[in-house]
């Protein structure tokens, strides 16, 4: 799923800046899986708003909706119509969805709520962890499931660095190594001999390096 | 064993209730309702009836065995040494055995609105609740009505089956009375049905004899108290919110370290916007121990009272 | 048995107020005592106007009316025996008003006991009747009763607490009896006469009551017997003594062993223990009484003296006491503890008399007996405890009960001290009031002339209890 | 053959001493003057480190050719972390045109340890690329694009090993992977656990890579119980056994620099008996002076 959570409510009330009637609109897609711009939260938001406006002596005027989804056209149009007697829209979808109500959101401001983080899985109670850049040539045939130019924080497609000990990564807070699970991973699976394969250069062209991608499906059009 | 029998052995021991009445007090279901079938003693009565053919198993009948918050005082309180939660267990497994299919106050899913994202099957401690089918389903054997799973769905699904007070929306309700009836009113104080509250019963003031400040609501699990709850209060013009919950070793469902992550986090939210954080306070107060918990309402009162309400405009 | 029509009741108090389904009934049919009977409806008023309606109807249909607390009741007080409507009084439960000045405080009949004393706490004063059951008696039940407790050795039962009330009658009206004044003398106490009518003469809707400072300090002692005799004369001497005790009790051997076992006390294991209090607001003149009962305690060979002002000591002293009737079910795992012979009252001299007496029958008729009360104020209480499930026990049990009263009798006590007469103890009432009983009955026709109010209770009890209803245990007809 | 003297000492089957020298965070070219006639005529060749930890430091190149106009032979360092293959490859044409005459390919120490944690990393190619990509370019006078390369960058082409690195089973297979990627030698990690440097070797040996490429042993002289201390714990990949911090928490604070050099030594003499050490590699990090010193008293004088 896409990984969000929450802006700090001090930068969502300064790009709010004065603006008086906010439509504030949750997703129940990816962001509702993670926790972070489902109908809990939005509601818990409008809560916080009203709170923080209290606080600061000023009015605002908050509607709410939860769309399906807000990646595609179709769900937007209602909530669009209903945004014309708001001043500004504050999305709680991934920055994918944000942008799209941006796109048609006409002379309306639309502000995200969230910063959108990763492509990931949960983990475990309360945690979730990214295991995709989405660099459009997938390399987990040759590192036994394991992506290396995620888990490896220098995106090594010949690790491990020296810096691994322990099964952890350099840099800390208990990242693990990439490498380390890449090489577990090989070993149980008995593709150990793999390892001693040097890995050609990528071609990152069908990355974010080659420029905004698209997806076209003449099939389907 | 035939499914009656499984109560069966049960008979001595009920005949051990001496039908003294001295569980009403501790139990949140009863003085909610105040039906004498909802006390622990009104639902032994029922199952010496089921044994006695006096009372035929029905789908209410059965509803009445699920509708228990699992804070054991009753069976703490009971001198008579009736293992209450013993013999509700096995009445439970008798019901869903002769097919009563019936709720109680454990946890229900809306699987219309549920987005299958499975944090509430992380979050149970009971284990009760699973994904089968493509569907949520809770274990109804094991789930212990904590409400660990009610704050933690994003789409709102979980709902527990009969809320006797306990529910958000009743909560909500209890707290909007209170504000709109009290001009004195300052403060909200959540505890946990394990964590003691005060021994009113179920006598009440009438308006004029007491003007409180503080009104106290029991919200069974501390960790079922869900951070909108206590952000409406502080909208309804609350002056600050308490939160009583067990210490962390006591609580059988995780709800204290839960309770308190949550309110972590919502001191630190009302910081950034300004407003001082000590207008949400956790505290441990261990079960029976009625000094230490108004020791700690009239110091957090102390408090707050410094504070002050949250005024329109200028530093909270 | 007229039939009831849920409508109308619903029409009165609002459908949420009215049960009927038979599992409900079922749990309402009951109480503490051994009898059990199904009423026809529950049903929960929230103000007297709703009452007077009630008691219109069900006195226009000749539908029996049973006013209910919380049922803490040891005699069947609120068994329905005829069937009929079962008032649910916990739907008026507000706290009027506390007057300090005045020295009283008004309730409605559902207010609990303890949380009235908790409300009454701040102003530094107490309801004084403070029944064990204060947890979960309600404020009407204990006037119905006119319960009594620990305390009433020297601050009374109810009925010396009740200085007014407001009754709805059989006929629907209210009517408004004594006064809001610490002593009167205009015409009949009726609310006297109210306090212990168990529901058969009016339904309470709104109670005056008489409240006491709380004593700046309480000093409770325990005293060792090996004899109940000896216990008995150190009783007699103590109430004697010119001191006046704020609680004098007497625990048997017995009840000592059940205790130990429920609470893990570890009281020793001894014929009797007599707990007595002083209390008042210095210590000058408590210790002197404290010295006073203990000597006396002493001089009658009493021994393993303790006493102590502080309340969570006092707390260790009186545990073995406060929670002891449901702890009698701890003596023995094969038998329950049931409500015969509850209670009853007897001048203070023979107090230790009676215990023996009752260990003396309970032995003759192969039963187990405890015997423990306030003997300060003359009560003894006492419980069966048998095994249920067995007919024999209780043929034995109708025996025994019937002597002791007629022992009671016999040295000038009374059938109830304080747990009411209910239907378990019809018989022995019946016999000790013969004399006043269509005196009695007269007056019961005065107030209700269609006998809808708890009809079948005191001088319209039954003579045998075992009868009278099912018993709610399972009498096997076996052995 | 390159115009290497790195190499030449190597082919010779002389024991090679390199030392490490880190340029200035500034533009005054005489700090690194200052290095070289420290170490001139002490070591065959210096590397020159590139931006180490990810701190802003002289370009490498440059900090080279100043070097080798002091007459002190270099080794260019390039790190992956800072360039693509482009500027990788262009940064190579420019040091062989400059005559430095050895390259250093390493992955280099990720960004949250400098002073720009907040930089986009490029990890284009890692280090076992940009030893192929070198090795063509020498060899094949190949661009890694394919296009032809105008004058092949004769250059002596290394890289790095850590023995002590994580997970240890994985580490000679490592090394056997940049001998086929073109490594000719070898600097490794410090080494202060010569137990586990042993068992390295001999995997090392056991695959006859010790004839393939020319390892130089690693070796940090210890300046302060306090830079131990922190070695010990914070650098991953840094093992520094219980046993040496106790030496230097056994003398006193004027004595551990010496301290230091002796164990550096000691070090350095056992490294001599291990078969397949071709050399040493001393990097006495902002310590130069101790280069000689070490070099003298382990004997190394040619």
């Amino acid at each position: 799923m896409i990984l969000a959570e929450r802006k700090p409510i001090a930068d969502i009330l300064s790009h709010l800046g004065d603006a008086r009637r906010v439509l504030l609109v949750g997703c129940h897609g990816c962001v509702t899986v993670c926790s972070a711009g489902g109908q809990k939260e939005v509601d818990l938001l409008v809560d916080v708003l009203q709170l923080a406006r209290k606080a600061q002596g000023q009015a605002i005027e908050i509607g709410k909706m939860t769309l399906e989804r807000q990646c595609d056209v179709e769900f937007l149009s209602e909530m669009l119509e209903q945004a014309k007697q708001f001043d500004v829209i504050l999305s709680l979808a991934c920055g994918a969805g944000v942008q799209l109500v941006a796109e048609r959101a006409g002379s309306l401001r639309v502000l995200p709520a969230l910063n959108t983080t990763a492509i990931g899985v949960s983990e475990q109670k309360g945690q979730w962890g990214e295991r995709c850049q989405a660099c459009g040539d997938c390399k987990l045939p040759l590192t036994g499931g394991i992506c290396p130019v995620t888990r490896c924080s220098k995106s090594l497609l010949n690790g491990p660095c020296g810096g691994s000990s322990k099964g952890l990564c350099e840099i800390g807070n208990g990242t693990p190594c990439g490498w380390q699970l890449i090489i577990d991973r090989l070993e149980v699976t008995g593709c150990l001999d793999q390892y001693e394969t040097i890995l050609e250069p990528a071609d990152w062209s069908s990355a974010r390096d080659g420029g905004p991608r698209k997806l076209v499906r003449e099939d389907l059009k | 064993m035939t499914q009656l029998a499984k109560l069966e052995k049960w008979k001595g021991t009920l005949n051990k209730c001496i039908r003294c009445g001295y569980c009403y007090e501790h139990c949140q279901i009863y003085k909610s309702s105040r039906w004498e079938i909802d006390s622990p003693r009104g639902k032994l009565i029922l199952l010496y009836g089921l044994l006695s053919g006096e009372v035929e198993p029905s789908d209410y009948v059965a509803n009445k065995l699920f509708e228990c918050f699992h804070c054991n005082r009753c069976q703490k309180a009971c001198s008579s040494g009736v293992p209450i939660q013993d013999v509700y267990a096995d009445a439970r497994e008798f019901f869903l055995e002769s097919g009563f299919d019936v709720v109680g106050t454990t946890s229900q899913t809306d699987h219309d609105l549920c987005a299958r994202c499975l944090n509430c099957v992380r979050m149970c401690p009971h284990e009760a609740r699973s994904f089968v089918d493509g569907k949520i389903v809770t274990d109804r054997l094991k789930c212990q009505s904590c409400g660990s799973c009610l704050d933690i769905c994003s789409e709102k699904a979980v709902a527990i089956g009969r809320g006797f007070g306990t529910n958000p929306d009743e909560l909500q309700r209890s707290i909007k009375l209170f504000f709109t009836q009290n001009s004195n009113a300052k403060a909200i104080v959540f505890s946990c049905s394990w964590s003691t509250f005060p021994g009113f019963q179920t006598a009440n003031f009438d308006e004029q004899e007491a003007d409180p400040e503080t009104l106290t609501l029991v919200t069974v699990c501390s960790g079922r108290l869900n951070s909108q709850t206590v952000l409406e209060t502080l909208l309804q013009g609350a002056w600050g919110v308490l939160i009583c919950c067990c210490p962390e070793s006591d609580c059988a469902h995780g709800g204290s370290g839960r309770a308190k992550a949550r309110m972590n986090a919502l001191q630190k939210t009302l910081e950034e916007i300004g407003i001082d954080p000590r207008r949400i306070q956790v505290s441990e107060v261990a079960q029976g121990n009625t000094k230490l918990f108004s020791e700690t309402t009239k110091k957090f009162m102390d408090e707050i009272s410094d504070l002050g309400a949250l005024s329109i405009g200028g530093k909270q | 048995m007229n039939s009831v029509n849920i409508a109308k009741l619903k029409e009165i108090v609002g459908a949420e107020n009215v049960r009927d389904n038979k599992a409900d009934l079922y749990v309402y049919g009951s109480d503490a005592s051994v009898h059990e009977a199904m009423p026809q409806a529950i049903v929960r008023p929230q103000n007297t106007e709703q009452v007077q309606e009630l008691m219109r109807y069900a006195n226009s249909e000749k539908i029996p009316v049973i006013p209910r607390g919380s049922g803490s009741g040891m005699c069947g007080q609120v068994v329905p025996v005829m069937g009929g409507i079962i008032l649910d009084m916990k739907g008026m439960n507000r706290i009027l008003e506390i007057n300090t000045p005045d020295g009283y405080c008004r309730v409605q009949p559902g207010v609990v006991d303890n949380d009235l004393n908790a409300a009454l706490k701040p102003h530094g004063v107490f309801y004084p009747p403070t029944p064990a059951s204060g947890v979960v008696a309600t404020i009407g039940g204990e006037i119905a009763n006119n319960a009594s407790g620990t305390r009433a050795v020297k601050y009374g039962a109810a009925r010396d607490a009740v200085l007014a009330m407001k009754v709805v009658l059989a006929n629907g009206d209210c009517v408004s009896l004594g006064s809001n004044t610490r002593v009167a003398s205009s015409g009949y106490p009726l609310e006297r006469l109210m306090v212990g009518s168990e529901g058969t003469l009016g339904v309470i809707v709104e109670a005056t009551l008489r409240f006491v400072p709380i004593p700046k300090l309480r000093c409770l002692g325990i005293a060792k017997f090996n004899t109940l005799a000896e216990a008995g004369d150190a009783i007699s001497e103590i109430m004697g003594s010119g001191c006046q005790p704020s609680m004098l009790e007497l625990i048997d051997k017995i009840a000592i062993v059940a205790a130990n076992k429920a609470e893990k006390l570890g009281l020793p294991e001894v014929e009797a223990i007599l707990l007595f209090e002083a209390d008042g607001m210095a210590k000058e003149t408590i210790d002197p009484e404290i010295e006073k009962f203990q000597a006396i305690c002493e001089k009658h060979n009493g021994f393993g003296l303790e006493f102590s002002y502080d309340e969570k000591e006092r707390a260790r002293i009186f545990a073995g006491r406060a929670k002891l009737f449901p702890s009698l079910s701890k003596y023995d795992e094969r038998l329950a503890s049931t409500s015969l012979a509850d209670d009853m009252a007897v001048p203070f001299s023979k107090m230790a008399e009676t215990a023996k007496k009752i260990h003396e029958v309970a032995q003759r008729h192969g039963l187990v007996m405890t015997a423990y009360g306030h003997c300060g104020a003359g009560c003894m209480h006492t419980k069966i405890l048998m095994d249920t499930d067995k007919d024999f026990q209780w043929e034995a049990a109708r025996q025994a009960v019937a002597e002791i009263y007629d022992y009671v009798r016999s040295v000038g006590g009374t059938t109830s001290a304080e747990h009411g007469i209910g239907l378990s103890k019809a018989a022995a009432f019946k016999a000790e009031k013969a004399t006043t009983l269509e005196l009695m009955r007269g007056i019961k026709k005065v107030f209700d002339p269609n006998n809808i109010l708890n009809p079948g209770k005191l001088m319209d009890g039954p003579d045998d209890w075992v009868e009278a209803t099912r018993l709610r245990y399972q009498v096997s007809k076996a052995g | 053959m390159s115009s290497s003297n790195l190499q030449a000492v190597l082919q010779a089957g002389k024991f090679a001493v390199t030392a490490e020298a880190g340029p200035p965070r500034g533009v005054r070219p005489e700090i690194m003057r200052d290095k070289a006639r420290i170490l001139k005529g002490w070591v065959d060749a210096c590397n020159v480190t590139d931006n180490q930890t990810s701190v802003v430091r002289m370009c490498s190149l440059a900090a080279c050719k100043i070097l080798q106009d002091e007459g002190l032979e270099t080794v260019m360092q390039m790190v992956c972390r800072d360039r693509n293959r482009i500027a990788a490859q262009s940064d190579i044409l420019g040091a062989a045109a400059l005559g430095i005459a050895n390259l250093l390919c390493l992955s280099g120490d990720h960004q949250v340890f400098g002073d720009h944690p907040q930089a986009k990393n490029v990890f284009d190619i890692d280090s076992i690329q940009l030893l192929q990509i070198a090795t063509r370019m020498r060899d094949e006078a190949k661009f890694a694009g394919g296009k032809a390369v105008d004058g092949a960058p004769n250059l002596f082409i290394g890289a790095s090993a850590n023995p002590f690195a994580d997970p240890f089973r994985i580490q000679v297979p490592r090394l056997a992977k940049k001998v086929a990627a073109g490594a000719q030698f070898i600097q490794t990690q410090s080494i202060f656990n010569l137990e586990k440097f042993k068992e390295w070797m001999q995997g090392v040996r056991d695959r006859g890579l010790h004839e393939k490429t020319a390892i130089l042993a690693g070796i940090t002289p210890i300046k302060s119980l306090k830079m131990a201390e922190y070695m010990a714990a914070n650098v991953a990949g840094m093992d520094v056994p219980e046993a040496i911090l106790e030496r230097i928490r056994g003398v006193d604070k004027k004595e551990q620099k010496q301290e230091g050099i002796k164990i550096a030594v000691e070090t350095v003499q056992q490294l001599r008996e291990i078969e397949g050490v071709r050399g040493i590699h001393i990097m006495a990090i902002e310590w130069e002076e101790a280069v000689p010193e070490i070099v003298q008293q382990a004997g190394l004088v040619q």
